[in-house]
């Protein structure tokens, strides 16, 4: 049954996405389709997440050849290091649809595309098919952004374009090279991930296709100080094309980074790991410092966006496989936080026409469900025990600080650093006194409430039920950090005795 | 000594691209191109004579047959040059630029 | 040696359905007509009171048990599980738990009662039950938990509690920048616990990460890791428990509802530090150098909090500064490795300061929100019930004998100077004295004397009897509570340290009951010299005197606050801006700008040099071949 | 010593000729001048027994181009006043020497790497006109018959570019 | 036998530019019937060409020839990309000549002479073979440029593209004679056996093969030889610009790569000198195209920059197995991108070309939804974004370059190829962020509209399905 069911939720959304673009049908009906597909999409989603068996290798694999002369071929999969994202990209997406009710049909058409491109992306096993749908998710933002977004929007429309094309063709170099790389070496064409990561490369060349990859990457996550391009585009685009940037598509950045770069270039990672890391927790205070200065709520969240991402990153970067769980764990919980508080403001622009800070207070005792729900989000974005963020922080920073004391430490900070802007601008725009001078703000609607209702609930449930999730991923995960039984072979090597284990778990 | 004549090939070419470089009259461009060509004609037939064999005189002729269709293009252009604008001073067709 | 049960669960899931209940009611019925009090009073109230019964079925299944099996563990499911590190949810009753559990539970059911009186016609009702449910559940996961990361659950789970209740008046902003301040100053805190809790699992933590594994493998932690391990985990206590340096949050959480002071900065969540230190112990046994610290930072702030005590007018900041001394106190018995007497304390000082500020907010409600005690005055005849439970308070604050505070506070003045810390014994000694002083100061110049404001004493009225109904079982418990761990010098037998003893790792100087008399006495004395001095000065009423030198520096609490804010909260704001304004358009995106740029300038400059004669182009032509042929010459020979 | 001098001689006259066409100011003096080189060159063909091209030199180059040439300067009638402002000749003259100067000068490195060789004449038909169309149509026939089309295209090009045309609807 | 059906679609070509020739004396037919005659000849040759492409590669009679010209799969492939382009550029030309009143059935004649000059330069193997090629396609496509006599603008570009044209030429007959000298022959097989047995590094080998590339580059239009482009392409009537842009550049590249791959010995001696030329080549180009607001001149530079590309594949090709599949997809990609962009411009443009600059197509997708999304595609392939052919393209020659062991060349292509989306997105921001003028008026598609549409299709099908490697 699951045979084509990849290709299925990769090429609906595309298909209908073009099909809307050229048929002559209204805005509401273009919606209306829109949410369907996407529907469906979710349930084949859930279905495939509920049959997805937990360990290593691939699943639901698809292998077709396509160009034979140089071992390029149309094959998906899914594993545990792209499931949560897999999931982030298929479950949350019909909320975009339902909230807001004003946009033309090329918006939800664009919508539809990026959706078929993102999952693409994330199910590709071959690097060029991967690369195809890297570049192509980037079209529709880059519409949805130019047509549909706020007043300064080409300059923040060409920025991200550009930006981040010129990261990705900085990789399609690297990825040749890969796969030139594995062809002296073997004999044979392929850019199949799985066989490119038996490849031991060396020398100046691997080192610079390593950091063309890491280019790359960075600027999509983005990794400061790439990160430049955030802040315009988050703000500028519509909130629904926002809450893509920030919950999906940046993580596919950290996906590319732990699917391609990992396996392939561990030495240079190793190498390179402390840079980045700190590269990582530099973005993640720097974004967070940013972010208490703003005046406009979007773009304090961007940078907030910007912090989360560094520090999730990060958990690539310490090569162990509690802060690549965690990494992995947050890309889908931080897509229920922060990609929802994008939702949020996005909702509250609508009804006030306005996004400054100032312009709000005492929001909580208007429209309390949407405080609620806002607040619930909003502790989850800055890591609540119990909400989906906390897990995937604590696995990350406890990773790190196996890595590296002070890196571990300043990872540490985003506790704190978080905390502060967000309590600030909470404070200052849903408690304090009701500001007067503006029309009465009205609470959720229905439909509203209904959208958000699952999230939080996906949120509660993400913190409290992790397991769930981890349990699925963690047999793949663990084959990515090589490094990690070497640690503990040592650990209990060289300690006086055996570690006393007092009850046997049942893993 | 054939490479007198080499030599002598090599001047004319070279008078012939600075004649292309410097004037702006049109014929007289023209004919410069014209000198390069036969410049490079003394070449073939310097090396014809070097190598003994008569493939260079063929080529030279080939070349003057080729010359002969670009003089005729070439005049042809100059008449609608002048039409337009009765000058033949190269700078004055500048109209495409930037 | 230990034993499973699944009811464990249910003592911290009772106030947390409270709690979802009545957040959902309110959150659906707040924009329509408010349902009756009494629905949510009644629905809040279940939940702590159900959680209660099961503390004391808890404790008397424990009591049941041998003393080396009293360990009672419910799984309930595996949290999360990544390589080596295996996260239960579960729940770990033990001596120490099971004692931290009956009285958080009891105290929280009586201020959940109190509370129905005190917050009678408020507009969100519903919302502060929702809340103070919430916190008890957290509260509870805090206690019950087995595991240091279940724990933190707990733990940040009261710090949202703390936060929302404090902005509950969140129409004020400063009550709302309190809430900010106290969670921010939490966070803090936790960034050590999570560090300490980071290191703790790479150095023992892959043979289980939960306290009875942890235990078990402790003494293969390296000393200097140990040692970090206990200050970083330190770090975390401080913020919750309000010691230096990161107190400053507690006096402003006054803003918020007096139960909840009551409830949360008094009696359960400040003393979670302690509780934390104690759970530790195990861990703090082992590196006395972290311990020493702990009880030096502990005394510190005694004296420090004394100091600030002596000088407040507000009642519930005089209250405040109390807490964080007495919290001192805990951490100083605790540091020393006197990890029952701190944990009795801990016991004691939740009936009588959760006694105190609930009586200080029946003077509240009955002076109409006046909380300065410098317009209060004679209300002893107005409010007996309350005056006189709050008598008993005080004197089980100020350690008069045989209140039970004096017991717990000799414990660990005794304990300290059994085991040499002379200097903490001799400085407890002192803030013992101040203590008295500023207790009795509060309670003379509020109960004593004469009326202050006429109008305001004259409207006064005793407050319902479900808001005195728990001061008097408080009251009850303050009196009495000191008794059950009556040591050797009175006849008793230590019955709480002996209860506690399985859980924690405590040593009993076994030194002449002479010093122990020494100790005794020497609190006594401070207590007369306190309550002496407070009398002299103001028993017969006094007027708001001028705060000059060291008293004005006192009042304003050694200007701390202002030199947090100027050397940690505006640099902050202000490198945000500078971020911001500067390093982001013009630093960091400099690589952005300044290629963009000269791509631009490259561009006209190439656009100029088409210039569209055609003899330029050939001069193109002619010199790049020049060049080219320049270097092709080089390489022929 | 005949052949040398007739080359020096030959020499002298295109180099002076090519120098004219670059230097002298009007087209026409120019023409005549590069008529001057043309023939000379045409000596220096016979001298290096190039009897055929010799012939074709005089006939297709100084008869049929030059004289296409001649006649269109005339048939335009350029003035005095219709020729360009050559003000800065000079200096562009100087500069464009400078350079030219490397190329000429790998160039004639270039050369002087050959082995030398005498440019005796040679005897025995080579260059002649049966020996050269020999060689013609035998090896080098397809350049020969492409050369028709480019022929064509140039007269239709001619026609289309200069001739008189009706103008499309 | 077979020889003769590899120089058939030559033949046809031929024997159709001279019957249109004749019947343009008649003066009796409408251009519109040149168009569909030339559309059938081109459309015969197309399909004849295809049939000879699985033909092995092997010198074309040789004993009449005397090998002077050869045909492989490459060739092969280039010739029948020329025919192609042709055809769709006749289709241009047909509606072009709707609103732009020069039209007579010589147009269609030149044009195919043009193509018969290309088709041959496919097939050259020997050097001045490939110059009379080489001219007859300059010759016809400098009266294309020009012919329309009335513009000035048109006058201008004949006259600096047949002058500079001309230089060139002269460059190309010199290095002819100095190969010549050198190797006493000019078929590319006797260079190659000369320049195999230690003949590369003669003196006289490198002047020659120096003013051979020389003249290659000027015709390819390489940095420092390019300035001409911009101006001829600007000048040139739209079809034209996209019959020279893509049609002239696939043979020209045809007739590199065959002399390169060839006579081998002399790409390796020469490899250091390609790549600063395609390095210069392409930022020259972007630099250029970035400051321009003319779309057809911004189209000429990255014209320029396309050959940049081109000569990284070229300096990537093996002498020993060279099948030139790269450069041919790379062409067919580049040839259906750019081809599309001018079919859209010409019923686009109005009349007599008003439409040029890059402000002109403000608001266009507003106006022609279609039709701006077809040039938003063919952008997109230019700049090599997937799934376009443009993209598989920029693929290929990578992949060659990095097989090559020329990863910097590759880096730096990639470079150039992030520099060249600033004007591409340039114009789809201008068509799609920005609100249409008043009074947006534009022709109507025409045939050249079919040719857009199925030249998207294609773009899109070759970018999917790379057949051709």
């Amino acid at each position: 049954m699951f045979e084509y069911a990849l290709s299925f939720m990769i090429f609906l959304p595309i298909l209908a996405g073009l099909i809307l673009f050229v048929l002559p049908v209204g805005d509401r009906a273009a919606r209306g389709i829109g949410f369907a597909v996407s529907l469906v999409v979710l349930l084949l989603g859930i279905e495939l997440f509920l049959g997805f068996s937990g360990v290593g290798g691939m699943q639901y694999a698809e292998n077709r050849p396509w160009i034979e002369s140089l071992g390029i071929r149309y094959s998906l999969g899914v594993d545990g290091i792209s499931l949560l994202v897999l999931m982030a990209g298929a479950i949350l997406y019909p909320m975009v649809f339902t909230v807001f009710a004003t946009r033309r049909k090329g918006f939800y058409a664009n919508l539809l595309l990026t959706q078929g491109a993102m999952l693409g992306a994330v199910c590709a096993v071959d690097m060029v098919l991967f690369y195809i749908f890297w570049e192509i998710m980037l079209l529709p933002v880059f519409f949805m952004i130019g047509l549909y977004g706020g007043e300064k929007r080409l300059a923040a429309t060409l920025k991200i374009t550009l930006y981040t094309i010129s990261g990705s063709l900085l990789m399609l170099a690297a990825l040749v090279y890969v796969a030139v790389s594995y062809h002296q070496q073997f004999g044979k064409w392929t850019f199949d991930i799985v066989e490119l990561s038996n490849l031991q490369l060396g020398g100046g060349f691997a080192i610079l296709a390593f950091l063309m990859f890491m280019v790359a990457f960075a600027i999509k996550i983005p990794l400061f100080p790439f990160h430049t391009w955030l802040p315009d585009a988050y703000c500028e685009a519509p909130s629904s094309t926002t809450f893509v940037l920030s919950a999906i598509m940046a993580k596919i950045g950290v996906y590319g980074v732990i699917r391609f770069v990992v396996p392939i270039f561990e030495p240079e990672l190793a190498r390179f790991a402390v840079l980045l890391s700190l590269a990582g927790v530099a973005g993640m205070i720097y974004c967070g410092l940013a972010a208490i200065a703003q005046k406009d709520m979007k773009r304090m969240l961007a940078f907030s966006s910007a912090s989360h991402m560094g520090i999730i990153a990060l958990g690539v970067f310490c090569q162990n496989v509690q802060a690549l769980i965690g990494t992995l764990f947050q890309i889908a919980a931080h897509a229920t936080s922060t990609g929802v508080l994008f939702l949020f403001i996005g909702l509250m622009e609508e009804r006030r026409q306005s996004r400054e800070i100032a312009d709000f207070g005492g929001i909580a005792y208007r429209a309390p469900v949407f405080a609620t729900f806002f607040a619930i989000a909003m502790l989850a974005s800055v890591g609540l025990p119990g909400t989906s963020g906390f897990i995937g922080e604590f696995l990350i920073i406890l990773g790190a600080i196996e890595f590296s004391g002070f890196i571990g430490f300043l990872a540490g900070t985003s506790l704190v650093v978080g905390v502060c802007y967000m309590l600030w601008m909470f404070q200052r725009v849903f408690f304090e006194k009701p500001r007067e001078d503006c029309q009465p703000f009205t609470d959720l609607t229905l439909t509203e409430a209904l959208t958000f209702l699952p999230v939080m609930a996906l949120i509660l449930g993400m913190g409290i039920f992790p397991n769930a999730f981890i349990a699925k991923i963690e047999p793949t995960a663990q084959t990515y950090t090589p490094v990690q039984q070497a640690v503990v072979a040592e650990m209990t090597a060289t300690s006086p005795r055996p570690m006393v284990v007092l009850s046997e778990h049942k893993n | 000594m054939i490479q007198d004549y080499l030599v002598l090939s090599i001047v004319l070419f070279c008078l012939g691209m600075l004649g292309v470089i410097t004037r702006r009259n049109v014929f007289t461009v023209f004919m410069s191109v014209e000198l390069m060509l036969n410049a490079a004609n003394l070449a073939f037939i310097a090396f014809s004579r070097l190598h003994q064999t008569m493939d260079g005189h063929v080529l030279a002729m080939l070349v003057m047959a080729v010359a002969a269709a670009e003089a005729a293009l070439a005049l042809a252009v100059v008449i609608l040059l002048h039409k337009h604008k009765s000058r033949l001073d190269t700078n004055v067709f500048s109209l495409l630029k930037g | 040696m230990e034993h499973s049960v699944t009811y464990l669960g249910y003592i911290p899931l009772m106030p947390l359905l409270g709690a979802l209940v009545l957040g959902l009611l309110h959150l659906f019925t707040c924009r329509g007509k408010a349902l009756p009090e009494l629905l949510y009073g009644a629905l809040a109230c279940i939940g702590p009171l159900l959680s209660f019964v099961f503390a004391l079925v808890v404790f008397f299944h424990l009591k049941g048990l041998p003393a080396e099996e009293r360990f009672l563990v419910h799984n309930a499911f595996t949290w999360f599980a990544v390589g080596d590190l295996h996260v239960d949810m579960g729940f770990l009753a033990d001596p120490l738990s099971s004692l931290m559990l009956l009285f958080v539970t009891l105290i929280g059911s009586l201020i959940h009662i109190y509370s129905v009186g005190y917050m009678a016609g408020d507009e969100n009702f519903g919302k502060f039950f929702a809340y103070l449910n919430l916190f008890l559940g957290a509260m509870l996961i805090l206690v019950l938990a087995s595991g240091p990361v279940v724990m933190f659950v707990g733990w940040e789970g009261v710090g949202l509690c703390s936060y929302l209740l404090i902005s509950y008046y969140c129409k004020e902003t400063e009550n709302v920048i309190a809430g900010n301040k106290a969670f921010i100053v939490n966070r803090i805190g936790d960034l050590g616990f999570v560090l300490g809790m980071s290191l703790l699992f790479w150095a023992i933590g892959a043979g289980g990460f939960d306290y009875l594994s942890l235990k078990a493998n402790v003494d293969q932690i390296a000393p200097a890791t140990g040692i970090a391990i206990c200050l970083l985990l330190f770090v975390g206590a401080c913020g919750k428990s309000a010691q230096i340096p990161l107190y400053v949050w507690l006096p402003d959480a006054m803003a918020g509802p007096t139960p909840v002071s009551a409830l949360i900065h008094a009696a359960t969540m400040v003393t979670a530090g302690v509780y934390m230190v104690a759970r530790f112990s195990f861990l703090y046994a082992s590196h006395t150098a972290a311990g020493t610290v702990v009880a030096w930072v502990g005394i510190l702030t005694a004296l420090l909090a004394a100091i600030f005590g002596m000088f407040q007018k507000d009642i519930k900041k005089i209250l405040a500064y109390s807490t964080v001394s007495q919290l001192g106190y805990m951490f100083a018995g605790v540091g020393i490795a006197a990890y029952s007497a701190g944990i009795f304390h801990v016991f004691t000082h939740a009936f009588f300061k959760a006694l105190l500020f609930l009586g200080a907010g029946s003077v509240i409600y009955a002076l109409h929100h006046q909380q300065d005690i410098w317009k209060m005055g004679g209300l002893k005849s107005k409010l007996p019930k309350t005056y006189l439970t709050m008598m008993i308070g005080a004197f089980a604050l100020a350690g008069c004998p045989p209140f039970s505070g004096f017991f717990s506070k000799d414990e660990i003045l005794f304990s300290a100077l059994a085991t040499g810390h002379t200097g903490i014994w001799l400085i407890g000694v002192l803030v013992a004295g101040m203590t008295a002083y500023y207790t009795f100061r509060m309670i003379f110049l509020v109960f004593h004397g004469e009326p202050r404001d006429a109008e305001a004493h004259a409207h006064a009225h005793e407050p319902p009897a479900v808001m005195t109904l728990p001061l008097q079982i408080l009251a009850f418990g303050a009196l009495f509570a000191g008794f059950l761990n009556l040591p050797g010098v009175f006849g008793g037998s230590l019955k709480v340290s002996q209860w506690l003893a399985p859980s924690l790792v405590d040593h009993h100087p076994h030194v002449s009951v002479w010093l122990e008399l020494l100790a005794i006495l020497t609190s006594i004395a401070a207590f007369a010299i306190g309550i002496t001095l407070a009398h002299r000065k103001f028993g017969q009423g006094a007027q708001e005197p001028e705060f000059t030198g060291f008293a004005k520096f006192g009042y304003h609490k050694f200007y701390v606050d202002e030199l947090y804010n100027a050397v940690f909260v505006q640099p902050y704001k202000a490198f945000g801006g500078l971020i911001s304004r500067f390093f982001e358009p013009y630093v960091t995106d400099c690589h952005v700008r300044l290629s963009t740029w000269l791509y631009r300038k490259a561009g006209i400059a190439f656009k100029a040099l088409q210039v569209g004669y055609v003899r330029v182009y050939a001069i193109y032509m002619v010199i790049g071949l020049s060049l080219m042929s320049l270097f092709l010459s080089q390489t022929i020979n | 010593m005949n052949t040398e001098l007739l080359f020096n001689g030959f020499a002298i006259l295109a180099v002076l000729g090519a120098v004219g066409l670059v230097l002298f100011r009007h087209p026409m003096n120019g023409a005549m001048s590069l008529v001057v080189t043309m023939v000379a060159l045409a000596g220096l063909y016979a001298l290096l027994s190039a009897k055929l091209i010799f012939a074709l030199q005089l006939i297709v180059y100084a008869g049929a181009i030059m004289s296409l040439i001649l006649f269109i300067i005339m048939f335009l009638n350029l003035q005095e006043k219709d020729l360009p402002e050559e003000s800065g000749r000079w200096y562009y003259l100087l500069g464009g020497v400078v350079v030219i100067a490397p190329i000429a000068l790998f160039l004639i490195k270039i050369v002087k790497t050959l082995p030398g060789s005498e440019a005796t004449i040679v005897g025995g038909g080579f260059g002649g006109i049966k020996e050269v169309g020999l060689v013609l149509f035998q090896d080098w026939l397809l350049p020969f018959e492409i050369v028709s089309i480019l022929l064509l295209i140039a007269l239709v090009g001619a026609v289309v570019l200069a001739g008189k045309r009706r103008l499309g609807k | 036998m077979n020889d003769f059906l590899s120089l058939l679609p030559l033949l046809v070509t031929c024997c159709g530019a001279i019957v249109l020739m004749l019947l343009a004396a008649l003066e009796k037919y409408r251009p519109e019937s040149g168009a569909l005659l030339s559309l059938g000849f081109l459309a015969a040759a197309f399909f004849l060409q295809l049939s000879t492409l699985g033909e092995p590669a092997r010198p074309l009679f040789r004993e009449l020839f005397n090998g002077m010209a050869s045909t492989s799969g490459f060739s092969a492939a280039a010739g029948a990309i020329v025919l192609a382009c042709a055809f769709f550029t006749v289709m241009i030309t047909h509606t072009y000549f709707k609103e732009n009143s020069f039209a007579t059935l010589e147009f269609y004649a030149v044009l195919l002479f043009a193509v018969c000059g290309m088709l041959l330069l496919t097939l050259a193997s020997e050097l001045i073979c490939a110059f009379i090629a080489l001219e007859i396609m300059s010759l016809a496509v400098y009266v294309l440029v020009g012919f329309n006599r009335n513009s000035l603008r048109a006058t201008e570009a004949l006259f600096k593209y047949l002058l500079l044209g001309a230089f060139a030429g002269a460059f190309f007959t010199m290095g002819t004679a100095l190969v010549y000298g050198a190797a006493g022959s000019t078929r590319f097989y006797d260079i190659a056996v000369f320049t195999q047995s230690g003949g590369a590094s003669a003196p006289l080998m490198i002047g020659g093969v120096f003013f051979l590339l020389v003249a290659l580059l000027f015709k390819a239009a390489a940095f420092p030889f390019h300035a001409w482009v911009v101006d001829v392409y600007d000048g040139a009537s739209v079809p034209v610009t996209g019959f020279m842009a893509t049609a002239l550049k696939t043979a020209l590249f045809a007739l590199f790569a065959n002399f390169l791959a060839q006579s081998a010995g002399l790409h390796d001696k020469w490899i250091t000198f390609l790549f600063v030329i395609s390095v210069m080549t392409m930022f020259g180009g972007n630099l250029i195209a970035i400051g321009q607001d003319n779309l057809k001149r911004m189209l000429a530079a990255s014209g320029i920059v396309h050959s940049g590309y081109l000569l990284i594949a070229l300096v990537a090709i093996s002498a020993d197995q060279f099948s030139g599949s790269v450069i041919a997809y790379y062409l067919a990609a580049y040839g259906a991108g750019t081809l599309g962009m001018f079919a859209a411009l010409s019923y686009l443009g109005g009349k007599d070309e008003r439409r040029v600059s890059f402000e002109d197509f403000k608001g266009l997708a507003k106006v022609r939804p279609f039709s701006a999304a077809a040039i938003t595609v063919f952008l997109l392939s230019m700049a090599g974004i997937p799934p376009t052919a443009g993209f598989m393209g920029k693929f290929y020659v990578i992949t060659a370059a990095i097989n090559a062991d020329h990863i910097a060349l590759a880096v730096l292509g990639i470079v150039s190829s992030i520099l060249s989306m600033w004007y591409y997105l340039r114009l789809i921001v201008l068509m799609y962020f920005h609100e249409a003028e008043e009074g947006f008026d534009t022709g109507r598609c025409g045939w050249a509209g079919t040719g857009t549409a199925i030249l998207v299709a294609s773009v899109f099908v070759i970018g999917i399905y790379p057949i051709i490697i």
